[in-house]
């Protein structure tokens, strides 16, 4: 039982102790080489009516290839878990690939607006915080978490957030169930075959997602040895017992930015925050998604060589990214 | 002689925003023009004003110029104190370590309340729909002092919001702590494109403070769709500086992107 | 021609306990013995285990020798695959990611329930006190399958322990999952300086395996303060090898201050 | 409030509106100096009765030279968070300093485990687990957090954790209160003058206990630059706001380890194991830390530059430490 339904509210709830039957029969602690393309890794580990989740933004390493595989599968009926994410809802939607949404931050576009408008997408808000919280109980193990915030605000009828009193103060305190995703897509800057895998910068909740989440997909612009990550475990964001598949591509956060690998591409980002329609929906989706056979036609064919350097060249900023 | 200055309405509540900002304190700051204000503030009047964004950038100083759109990209979080992740961030306001939280809105109510989810119809079968919470709910719950940045148009000034995204002092006087929210903690200020408000003592209800020099108080609150109260004197903010404006145009904002608006102008 | 073996109890429990290692899965490893078990079994049997400590060391691949006392040190967390923090160790083993367990004991009763806090008298006013649960409690609470690891004298096998420090199967069957214990976790094995026991399916009582060879089992069960059950057919374990005791004497324990303890011998 | 009591049980509790309104009003978040040496930060910030938290092990990078420190002032009533601790609490409790402990690990060596059965010290089990727990509840700002651990065990009795039913599931489950101490000590391999700090390896809940306690000593083998940080922030543990005084101590962590800068000496913790009762107790703490004036006397007169040569030339692993 994975969704939940509490008078109109659904959500995604699994109990603790089916999520760790999974972990236990399911997820193999063999460090296994797990290379796959995106084709066959979306295709293996992600199924129509799953609860997919991502890290980090659109626009800075968000696990854009992936995405369009999962739109060129033509995937159905997906859950989204939409934290500190713009574009990506839009394009799962306007595809007909999600169908309901947990917000976090729905934007931006007018696109996106105007399908929960029309009915096409069910949206349930659990604001971006109650959506990390949920996924650090889902990676804890625990059925949900505390939290002094939610509390007053309408998202506690449009979410499945309940109020409980504090046995310690008798405070009112919101609490918020376990999320365990079945997908998590995580971008990173350098993975081993076995799937271990750092990221340089900030994340969201990537150590939660990968703990919290059924299958974790990593997909990686550097493909380095695993001899590299136990000479230096602190730099280690997710051990390869986590992690189902390692796929290598470069450019991956295209059109975002990779931080200090490249920069955001401007213009393809307005194009997509300017689609307004479905028609014009359909033609972006026709021209750099559908029409391509993979993430890497699509970096030959629709980005090109010359603005791929020129990207990489605009990444300036190194200090810190290491 | 006085001098005219030419601005728009943005840029005029981007510059307030930032003379508002207290050095040596924390500030949680939310998405879009919030973020202008914090590094237009940091660069001009608080070296160390100490940022905090929700993904974990801790202390950031920005390089310029801004970025459109991003949050999370290496211009916005150069140079951070330290980098960690959401639930991190949301540790360091719910501690009380949160001086200051600074939100965007697409509407607020007399008692600070802020919607920033949809407008119109209902929740199911909304008008239409914009962004939803983000991290604004965590932060106008755990922030000390919020402060809320908002395009002077009447009709965001609403006596209820059609969706509680964020909160504000709720339904009046104790309704945050007895809902449960950190005691002491509410909105600060809101700082539009005409004027800035605060919040009375005892009603928690907002209030004028002060309004964009050469504009009258009676015409900045007629169109809002509730009443304010008035502070007892009316005081009057300078429009922006031509370094304000200065590093708006040149250094953050190039392409003008973001400090669009509705022309404006006022005496030096 | 059978040779014979001459080694000390410590060191039969470590071998034994090392054999019962099974490669590829995940060990939450406990201070003291488990340590030198799971680096035995490392070495010698099973390669890519995956150890976890609690101040959250993922993976180490330990340096010999074994540094006595310590867990933190660079010796024991060489080349991890991880470095984290408590909070995440336990976040690991909470979400179902830790195969087995292992832990030392005071006291051990019939349904493996671990007293490490005190014996005799009361907790207010105990005869001897321990070192208490550190981690162990979690450890016993979350790992799919726990190994106790405990010398094998008399009084340690009591019908009732003194003090529950780390839970086994509590009072019974169910007893766990009625008290919210995750479902389907529970101790497996009682590694002892004699023996080798599990836990009945049905009853979840302690169930003597098997024993050192050249043991009687009903000797090794006579001092015990409760009578386990019997296996079916009690099995022979054979005594260390000469690899085992090399690696252990030479390598991981060169002072001889972890493996000292009782004479025994055995036939090879 | 900030100790409770139910039943037999006294739990140190705050309310966090409480903690809030301390961090509020005296934690300044202005980059200032504050280096003091070990006398005068113990002195200024440790007070009688106090409930205080260390964070690694006794014998890895535990703070060593602000335990003595605590010792030499002779403070009273302290209530001391002994987790993944050893020898600590005995010396804290022969010394007089230590009339509670919250256990945690209470080892090792016979002396501490007499105290306890003389009544010369109170104890309570919160177990690690718990206490890790505690101080990310009140690092977090939430009056407790669940976990499915405890449940079932005596600890449950002798300490203030409670057991809830989940709101979502029904299940049982365990809550532990808040922990917010009055003071952290932290040994660190780097800190600024202002209080970042930068700790290579693992860690307990570094920076939980610096999140969550009224008050932050760090101590530091190193002192550096604090554009050091803002170069590298993946790498700080400890933002400077968190922190109250910085203590340049070398050899902070003696007798126990430094990771990659010394190691353990094994001699002295042998000795510091083998005190059996109260004449060698106070032959230990007369001759190592009431005799000398200070960390640095205790270093020159009791150590010496030439053991300590021999302890740093032992510390041959870096791999992983930078």
């Amino acid at each position: 039982m994975k969704i939940r339904k509490e008078g109109d509210i659904e959500y995604r709830f699994e109990h603790p102790d089916d999520f760790r039957r999974f972990v236990r029969d399911k997820k193999s602690r063999k460090a296994e080489p797990k290379l796959f393309s995106s084709k066959e890794a979306v295709s293996a580990f992600v199924a129509d009516g799953d609860y997919i989740v991502y890290d980090f933004s659109s626009l800075t390493r968000g696990p854009q290839a992936l995405i369009r595989e999962v739109i060129r599968q033509r995937k159905k009926d997906l859950w989204v878990c939409a934290e500190f994410t713009l574009h990506e809802s839009a394009l799962l939607v306007g595809a007909g690939c999600a169908t309901r949404i947990d917000v976090g931050f729905l934007g931006y576009g007018s696109y996106i607006g105007q399908a929960v408008c029309e009915g096409r997408v069910r949206v349930y808000e659990w604001t971006n915080g109650g959506l990390a919280l949920r996924m650090l109980a889902g990676a804890r193990g625990v059925p949900f978490l505390p939290t002094r915030d939610l509390l007053g605000s309408d998202n506690m009828s449009v979410s499945a957030a309940k109020v409980v009193e504090d046995p310690y103060t008798g405070l009112p305190v919101a609490v918020v169930p376990a999320l365990n995703p079945d997908v998590a897509f995580l971008h990173v800057h350098q993975a081993d075959i076995h799937g271990d895998a750092r990221i340089f910068g900030t994340n969201l909740f990537a150590l939660e997602a990968a703990m919290a989440s059924h299958r974790v997909i990593v997909s990686a612009e550097e493909i380095i040895d695993h001899d590299e990550f136990r000479k230096d475990p602190m730099r280690t964001t997710i051990p390869y017992f986590l992690v189902d598949a390692v796929v290598h591509a470069p450019f991956g956060a295209y059109p975002g930015a990779m931080p200090a690998r490249y920069e955001i591409d401007l213009p393809h980002v307005d194009m997509l925050n300017g689609i307004r329609n479905d028609l014009q929906m359909q033609e972006y989706l026709q021209e750099n998604i559908y029409s391509v056979a993979d993430h890497e036609e699509f970096l030959d064919k629709r980005v090109g060589a010359r603005r791929m350097a020129e990207l990489r060249r605009a990444a300036t900023i190194m200090e810190g990214y290491r | 002689m006085s001098r005219t200055i030419e601005f728009t309405d943005t840029e005029f509540m981007i510059a307030q925003g930032a003379r508002l900002l207290e050095d040596g304190k924390t500030f949680f700051v939310g998405w879009g023009i919030p973020q202008v204000v914090a590094i237009l503030g940091q660069k001009l009047y608080v070296p160390d004003v100490i940022q905090l964004f929700e993904f974990g950038a801790v202390g950031p100083q920005s390089v310029l110029p801004f970025v459109r759109g991003t949050m999370g990209g290496p211009q916005n979080t150069y140079r951070s104190l330290q980098w960690l992740n959401m639930n991190w961030a949301f540790a360091y306001s719910g501690s009380g370590y949160m001086d200051y939280g600074m939100l965007g809105a697409l509407q607020v109510d007399p008692y600070g309340n802020i919607n920033s989810t949809y407008l119109g119809g209902t929740f199911r079968k909304p008008e239409r729909r914009f962004a939803g919470s983000g991290g604004g709910n965590q932060v106008a719950s755990h922030c000390w002092k919020t402060i809320i940045v908002i395009k002077h148009e009447g009709r965001r000034f609403v006596p209820r919001v059609d969706f509680l995204t964020s909160p504000g002092y709720l339904t009046g006087p104790g309704a945050r702590e007895k809902a449960g929210l950190p005691a002491g903690t509410g909105p600060y200020r809101v700082v539009t494109s005409k004027a800035l408000f605060g919040f009375d003592g005892e009603t928690k209800r907002m209030s004028l403070l002060a309004v964009l020099r050469g504009l009258d108080p009676r015409d900045v609150v007629k169109d809002m769709a509730f009443r304010p109260m008035m502070a007892k004197e009316i005081g009057e903010i300078p429009p922006p500086t031509d370094e304000e404006l200065r590093l708006l145009r040149e250094e953050i904002d190039p392409s003008r992107f973001l400090i669009r608006g509705e022309k404006m102008s006022a005496s030096a």
